[in-house]
């Protein structure tokens, strides 16, 4: 039935002029508000450049939005739908566990596709066709572990999200970092996915008197955190990963998110350029301002997004061709530096974007600002 | 003791719920063939007794013995209700349970499952054909026999009821009993249905070799058939005996009949 | 009534042949098609899901919503038997996989009967305590069961083995859809054998009054765990599919919400019936993703041609937009519980002499009306 | 007092009532007999409002009743009786009177007393719950809850069913104590021997209709009623 | 470590508190119409949205009975809507019809509000923080047990010695026989889902007010617990649908204390299986006598 007829737009992918390009990020689900916020700089990166020159041909790029839900089994069908509707590569998405489910779609279809904001592992390895935009957990974990160790805190206690690839992977990163230089974990704690009530971890935490926490947790748990930390008096340091980094958490956290450390991919004023061109997009419709949570505040997300989306369209032209093979073996061998919101960018062979510098950032009287540079070496 | 043509040997039975003592010290014997009645006020414990017998409670004292074999006392929760179907005690209810949504073959068919041989796998597996082959057989002749043929494929639920009532009885004897125990069967029937019923109550009896246990209101039907009557009130024994002594013990006019007989 | 039984078995071999050359063609070209493939797939194995759980509650009147744990279980034990052995490292890299289990990989088939037998020795045992409550209370208590299950596949203690709740992933995808559909068609065959048996008849006794059924001479423990068993070792097989179709498992997907949506196709399908399940589940997915058109944004100009791209053209459809579809999805589903509170197939079967005689009441009611048009 | 006209009532197709028409004088006993499933009780809640009837109209004191909702009915004064007592169990038979009288503001131990007189052993078991009173205590209850909405017609169906024969007695002795006090009762009875004896008319319905009709003596000498509602002992 | 075991005390409370006023709800739906509101907890998050709006417009003390009303008024609308219609329908329909409510709640929130939490408005007065030597709470904190067990009793008043409640217990029994005494069986239900509700808005405010964000789930979670907790009270009965929401709540604090968080729901669950096993209805619930 109605299966049959969408599937059979399968093999014109370039039919006439347009091409494809598969969006796979959560829209609703637990990730929905994350997934809404890459979209928007996808969209914005195919307002700046909606086409590709292939051949000497010029196509429009179309975007072909699905949504995963940031649920597994949906995930599979939504990149399924990617494929059958013939896209030539897919940007996206965040949250690494549907990256995970859908990998192998796009491999076995032989779709390269560039994530945004997973940074576990496991989305590229293995995976030929998968590849990344951003820095891996391990990464970040060392970051932090770094930067609390060097500001004096040789006693830390951790939380960590149970289930959560993202949460644990920078904890445990972080704890072995952090133990290397020379720290101690005092206190390490653990929650469930939908958990709300943190008071108990937290009178736990107050009870070590440790004086930093780090907790890289999903964005959705960051204020009620901070806030219910606040109820219970409990006065820390707290340090986060790039999930935090967000203006949002401004806003919900109010007074409570000041002193707040989180690391980003890319800070505002990285790239000027950049900044000023999303900021004038952005602030241009009501509607996209009310999908970034009514602030033209950028953060890495943003940044991100829009580079995996110009590496699509890069790969592409570099390959001048439409083929998944020829794209892949393209973004394999990309070496570019121009015209990416984080400067440049180069794959190792896992398909990771090579990456040594981190931005270290700090809520203070109300506004994240830019405290440090972290870069560790591989 | 046991006599050797008493089916049904009832010692010392005492139930109770709570504070309520429904049954208290009954003993009472049913012997093969008879027709015995047990009549009593409301809450009396009628139903409770058999409940007690059909393993639907199990009772707080005394012993229920069926064929020389003890199948309710108050020590070990010796019988399930399934367990007595098998032994050969079928009932009906106060309130007709019949399976309503189904049809009147497949209510007496699920009779025919217990005795069944299979098990699981040669059920699914069709491995149980001849098994299941005489079962329905059995049950089209007992269908026939009952008159309910021409209702095979009827609702149960949508008979009429002096049908359903009927068909109550056709499917316990499906189990193929020996003592059949029948709680308020004319209940909410007219006085012609119960003559009825009277008549079919006795015929059953015979065809089958039945003894049956009977609980009524209707003093046609239980002075019109029964070989013997216990009555019981406040769960003790009041009288017993043949119809109609009992009807005119004082006790049982008192306590149950009242005094104005028509 | 010879020629009836006749006529229905040729169209019921047409109709399977029907589906084997639907399925050929989707195989014949299975990238083309990828997108048909996986909603059957997804289908097929929610429809395991749901008859199994309709033998429970539907068949059995036993209201119990454990379905996702089972489904939990099979889909772990399938995934850490069939991942390939060079992956495990990778994959358990938090936890490091036992070694007596790091090399054991087994086919698809001995892990999918392993799994059905292992979901039926854990419901023999939760089915023993748990089986004397009654409705709504052995509803709660087999849910709090599958939440159990679930915590205990999430513990790291059992890291090694189950990668905790991160789930393992990588598990090979079915060779064919062929692989699916006739899994599924197998176990919903043996469950459709085992209600017509007369064990079914038991099953539906119980449902319809226990305590008659118990006076008929069933044994009501016994029969209940044989349903709760059963139904639980298919469950257990579902989610073994639904393991290899997602190619990973994971904790987080087994949810309570995996369970009402299961129940929703059981229920929307009709209670009691084998092929209203099948439906349902085809329905539920299918709908699901027949509807995915309205998360998008549309311009007026792109859903009616020759409008123009300005102005009115150039305008949003009004609504459509992200999130759009599961509202009417949920609007969809509130609207078939209302108007046919009895599921679709109203608890019956789907015959074709149900289907043959509807066809030819709306052929009469169609021609009645041209009829009375004409006059 | 209640004039029924042309009812029928209808199942998913299946008629149980068919255009029935009868009276029930002010003041008087009015019984229906019929055998099972004649459609008796489907009357009976037809009139109170329980089941939508499919056409017919429905007269207390000439007013229409047909269409109200049952509440609406109950406030005109009418009450049933139902089928199989109904008593709310777990609620003390105090509480049970009370309710009975939910529509009626003001003092209620005058009636109270009232149905105690009547049934004295409701005042010895006030304070126990309903749901373990014997059948016939329980079908007691049911009358005097009824009684206490203060009802001008009472309608009872199968007050006897299922009780001893003493106390069957008991609740026609009850019946006739009720109508003498001013409240007109209809009453639906198996035991059509004892319903005829106490009412002032009969009528006898058969598949959805009324075959016969007659005040209760008369239809007790009536050949094809005892023929098919009085058995051999009448 | 007194003062901790007492924070922790404190924690539990305050959460049990909240849960016990949801119970409440569901408790009082099931009682009536032997019906699981799957909907309640989306009718909670839904009275979580509502503060969000009307606190941005109204000072708190309008704005908290202007949300109480709203899920009152949202509430009785999906009892007419999606209930009602379905009073002779087989029990499993209703409960479909439930578990699509709370579908299309959380759906609408996604669609209306987007999947992005949403921060709930900080009441000031509530959030005031008392300390005392080690031991921080916040003004919620104190206040969600105490109005918990202020409005139980208030709740019990209700059912037990008022005409109201009186016709509550009867239609609980036997709507049929209800309607025979003259009581509007469809008010007396939409007055229980007016009590379910706006206690539900109450718990909302106080659940809320400590979790600072509202997102289109918020209300499935808490949602399961609050009916887990009606069941271990015994589903129907108010007393100890109070007592599972105090326990589910000191539980789960507890149990994540103590650093087995994987386990805090499952205890919960293991805990409820544990007192069926040896209370078929729960801890108060009326046991089922089946009188054959
Ligand atoms: N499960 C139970 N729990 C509590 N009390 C019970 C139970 N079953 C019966 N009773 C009580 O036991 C007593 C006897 O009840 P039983 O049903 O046996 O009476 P009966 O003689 O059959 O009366 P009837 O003629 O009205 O059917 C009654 O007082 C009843 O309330
Ligand atoms: N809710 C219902 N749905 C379908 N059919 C019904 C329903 N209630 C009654 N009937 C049918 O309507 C007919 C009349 O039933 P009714 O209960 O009025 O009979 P009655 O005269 O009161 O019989 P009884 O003496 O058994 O009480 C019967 O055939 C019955 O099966
Ligand atoms: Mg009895
Ligand atoms: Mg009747």
């Amino acid at each position: 039935g109605a299966s049959s007829s969408s599937s059979s737009t399968g093999s014109d992918a370039a039919s006439g002029d347009t091409i494809k390009i598969g969006i796979f990020e959560p829209k609703t689900g637990e990730n929905g508000g994350g997934g809404a916020q890459e979209e928007l700089a996808i969209e914005y990166a195919n307002y700046v450049r909606p086409t590709v020159t292939v051949g000497g041909k010029e196509y429009k790029i179309q975007l072909d939005w699905q949504d995963n839900q940031s649920d597994k089994t949906v995930a599979v069908t939504a990149a399924q739908k990617l494929i059958a509707d013939g896209v030539v590569g897919v940007v996206g998405g965040y949250g690494s566990g549907v990256c995970i489910a859908a990998g192998s779609y796009y491999s076995n279809a032989k779709i390269p596709a560039i994530g945004t904001s997973c940074t576990n592992a496991n989305v590229t390895l293995g995976n030929d066709y998968y590849f990344r935009a951003c820095y891996l957990d391990p990464f970040q974990g060392e970051v932090m572990a770094n930067w609390a160790y060097s500001n004096g805190f040789t006693e830390v206690a951790t939380i960590d999200n149970i289930g959560n690839e993202y949460t644990s992977g920078l904890v445990k990163t972080f704890t072995d970092s952090f133990t290397a230089l020379g720290g101690t974990v005092v206190d390490s704690e653990t929650f469930q996915t939908n958990e709300s009530d943190f008071k108990a971890i937290l009178t736990n935490i107050k009870n070590s008197g440790v004086k930093a926490v780090f907790a890289p947790t999903d964005y959705l748990y960051a204020p009620l955190l901070l806030n219910q930390a606040h109820d219970l008096g409990l006065d820390v340091q707290w340090i986060a990963g790039d999930t935090w980094y967000s203006n949002v958490l401004i806003q919900d956290a109010g007074d409570n998110a000041n002193g707040v450390v989180a690391d980003t991919f890319y800070s505002e004023g990285g790239n000027p350029e950049f900044d000023a061109g999303f900021k004038e997009w952005l602030n241009a419709d009501a509607s996209r301002k009310a999908t970034n949570l009514d602030t033209d505040a950028i953060v890495g997300n943003h940044a991100v997004s829009y580079d995996a989306y110009m590496l699509l369209c890069d790969a592409i032209e570099a390959a001048d061709s439409l083929e998944g093979p020829a794209i892949r073996d393209a973004l394999a061998a990309l070496d570019e530096s121009e015209g990416y919101a984080c400067g440049p960018y180069k794959f190792d062979a896992n398909g990771d974007a090579i990456k040594d510098t981190s931005y270290i950032c700090q809520i203070t009287s109300g506004e994240w600002t830019y405290q440090s540079t972290e870069t560790v070496q591989k | 003791m046991a006599d050797k043509n008493v089916v049904l040997n009832i010692e010392h039975l005492t139930m109770q719920f709570g504070g309520v003592i429904a049954v208290n010290d009954l003993s009472a014997q049913v012997k093969e063939g008879e027709i015995v009645a047990l009549i009593g006020p409301n809450g009396a414990g009628k139903t409770t007794a058999f409940n007690c017998i059909t393993g639907v409670y199990h009772p707080t004292n005394g012993k229920v013995d069926f064929c020389g074999e003890t199948i309710a006392n108050s020590f070990k929760i010796s019988h399930t209700p399934d367990e007595i179907t098998k032994l050969g005690i079928a009932r009906t209810f106060q309130n007709i349970r019949l399976f309503p949504k189904q049809s009147v073959f497949d209510n007496v068919l699920i009779a025919k499952h217990m005795r069944a041989k299979q098990n699981p796998f040669t059920a699914t597996f069709r491995l149980n054909k001849s098994e299941e082959q005489r079962s329905r057989e059995e049950t089209w002749q007992l269908l026939k026999e009952q008159g309910l043929d021409k209702y095979a494929d009827w609702e149960a639920g949508s008979l009429p009821y002096g049908m359903q009532r009927r068909l109550e009885i056709a499917r316990a004897l499906a189990t193929g009993p020996k003592l059949l125990c029948l709680d308020e069967p004319a209940a909410g029937m007219n006085p012609q249905e119960t003559d009825e019923l009277a008549e079919f109550i006795c015929q059953i009896r015979d065809k089958y070799n039945l003894t049956v246990l009977l609980i009524e209101h209707h003093m046609n039907l239980v002075m019109g058939i029964s070989d013997h009557i216990y009555c019981i009130d406040f769960g003790k024994m009041i009288a017993q005996g043949k119809p109609e002594a009992v009807a005119s013990d004082p006790k049982v006019i008192e306590a149950y009949l009242g005094t104005q007989e028509e | 009534m010879k020629v009836k039984e006749k006529r229905n078995l040729i169209l019921s071999i047409a109709a399977v042949l029907l589906c084997c050359l639907y399925l050929f063609i989707l195989e014949s070209d299975s990238v083309a098609h990828s997108y048909a493939i996986t909603i059957i797939e997804r289908s097929c194995i929610y429809a395991v899901a749901a008859v199994s759980m309709n033998l429970i509650i539907g068949f059995t009147g036993q209201f119990s919503l454990g379905t996702a744990g089972f489904m939990c279980i099979g889909a772990y034990i399938t995934g850490v038997l069939t991942i390939p052995v060079e992956m495990r490292d990778q994959i358990f890299y938090l936890y490091g996989m036992a070694s007596w289990l790091h090399d054991i990989k087994l086919p698809l088939i001995v892990t999918l009967i392993l799994c059905a037998v292992v979901c039926a020795g854990i419901a023999a045992l939760i089915g023993w305590p748990v089986l004397r409550l009654k409705s709504d209370y052995l509803a709660i208590a087999t849910l709090g069961f599958s939440e159990i299950i679930r915590a205990i596949f999430g513990w790291d203690g059992l890291g090694k083995i189950t990668n905790a709740s991160y789930g393992v992933s990588n598990i090979p995808e079915f060779k064919s859809i062929f692989e699916c559909v006739i899994i599924s068609a197998v176990c919903i065959v043996i469950m459709i054998l085992l209600v017509n048996s007369s064990y079914g008849r038991a099953f539906k006794a119980i449902r319809d009054d226990d305590v008659a059924a118990e006076a008929m001479g069933i044994n009501l423990f016994r029969t209940k765990q044989l349903s709760f068993v059963v139904s639980s070792a298919f469950a257990g097989v579902a989610g073994g599919l639904l393991a290899v179709y997602m190619r990973s498992a994971v904790t987080s997907t087994f949810t309570v919400a995996l369970t009402y949506n299961i129940l929703l196709m059981v229920v929307l399908g009709g209670i009691g019936s084998i092929s209203g399940s099948i439906l349902g589940a085809f329905i539920v997915t299918g709908s699901q993703e027949w509807l995915r058109f309205l998360d998008r944004e549309y311009t007026w100009s792109e859903l009616i041609p020759g409008i123009g791209n300005t102005g009115f053209g150039a305008m949003n459809v009004p609504l459509l937009r992200n999130g759009f579809r599961m509202v009417v999805f949920s609007l969809l589903l509130m609207l078939v519980v209302l108007f046919w509170n009895h599921g679709l197939t109203g608890s019956k079967e789907i015959t074709w002499d149900r289907l043959i005689n509807g066809a030819k009441k709306l052929m009469r009611s169609k021609k009645e009306k041209a009829v009375s048009e004409a006059e | 007092m209640l004039e029924i006209k042309g009812l029928s009532i209808n199942y998913g197709g299946i008629e149980a009532v068919r255009d029935i028409s009868f009276v029930v004088p002010s003041g008087q006993i009015v019984t229906l007999v019929g055998a099972n499933g004649a459609g008796k009780s489907s009357t009976l809640r037809s009139i109170i409002g329980l089941v939508k009837a499919k056409s017919g109209s429905i007269k207390l004191a000439g007013k229409e009743l047909m269409g109200s909702s049952t509440d609406e009915i109950v406030r005109n004064g009418i009450t049933l009786v139902p089928e199989g007592r109904h008593v709310f169990p777990d609620q003390t038979v105090l509480e049970n009177l009370k309710i009975g009288a939910y529509l009626r503001k003001g003092n209620l131990d005058e009636d109270i007393e009232k149905v105690y007189s009547i049934f004295p052993r409701l005042k010895e078991r006030s304070w126990q719950a309903a749901g373990t009173l014997s059948g016939g205590e329980q079908q007691m209850l049911a009358v005097g809850r009824a009684l206490m909405a203060n009802p001008k017609l009472i309608m009872m169906d199968e007050p006897s069913l299922g009780l001893a024969p003493i106390i069957v007695n008991e609740i026609f002795e009850i019946i006739k104590r009720v109508n003498e006090a001013g409240t007109t009762v209809l009453l639906v009875e198996q035991n059509a021997n004892m319903a005829l004896h106490v009412a002032d008319k009969a009528y006898v319905i058969e598949n959805g209709r009324i075959t016969i009709e007659g005040t209760g003596k008369e239809l007790l000498k009536d050949e094809r009623v005892k023929k098919a509602y009085l058995g051999t002992t009448a | 470590m007194i003062s901790y075991l007492l924070q922790q005390l404190l924690n539990g409370l305050s959460l049990g508190g909240a849960y016990a006023l949801i119970a409440i709800g569901y408790t009082m739906v099931y009682g009536i119409l032997r019906m699981i509101n799957f909907a309640h907890g989306d009718e909670f998050m839904m009275a979580g949205y509502f503060m969000i709006f009307s606190l941005a417009v109204f000072p708190w003390y309008f704005a908290i009975p202007f949300v109480i009303l709203c899920t009152i008024v949202l509430g009785v609308v999906i009892e007419r809507v999606a209930y009602k219609p379905l009073r002779n329908a087989p029990r499993m329909s209703v409960m479909i019809s439930a578990i699509g409510i709370s579908y299309l709640l959380q759906n609408l929130a996604n669609y209306l509000f987007t999947a992005m939490p949403q921060s709930y408005p900080q009441i000031d007065i509530l959030k005031h923080v008392y300390t005392f030597g080690n031991i921080s709470v916040s003004r919620v904190t104190i206040i969600a047990p105490v109005l918990t067990i202020v409005l139980t009793f208030l709740l019990i008043m209700l059912v037990n010695h008022t005409k109201l409640g009186m016709a509550m217990r009867a239609c609980s029994k036997d709507q049929e026989t209800a309607r025979i005494m003259g009581i509007k069986v469809d008010n007396i239900i939409t007055t229980t889902f007016v009590i379910g509700c706006g206690l539900a808005a109450v718990g909302s405010i106080l659940y809320f007010t400590d979790r600072n964000t509202v997102q289109p789930y918020s209300g499935s979670l808490p949602g399961l617990k609050c009916f887990v907790a009606a069941v271990i009270g015994g589903i129907g009965n108010i007393q100890g649908a109070v007592i599972g929401g105090f326990i589910v709540g000191i539980c789960q604090i507890v149990i994540t204390a103590m650093g087995y968080s994987v386990f805090s729901d499952a205890f919960t669950f293991a805990l409820l299986v544990l007192i069926l096993i040896f209370r078929p209805s729960g801890l108060f619930g009326e046991k089922a006598v089946q009188k054959v």
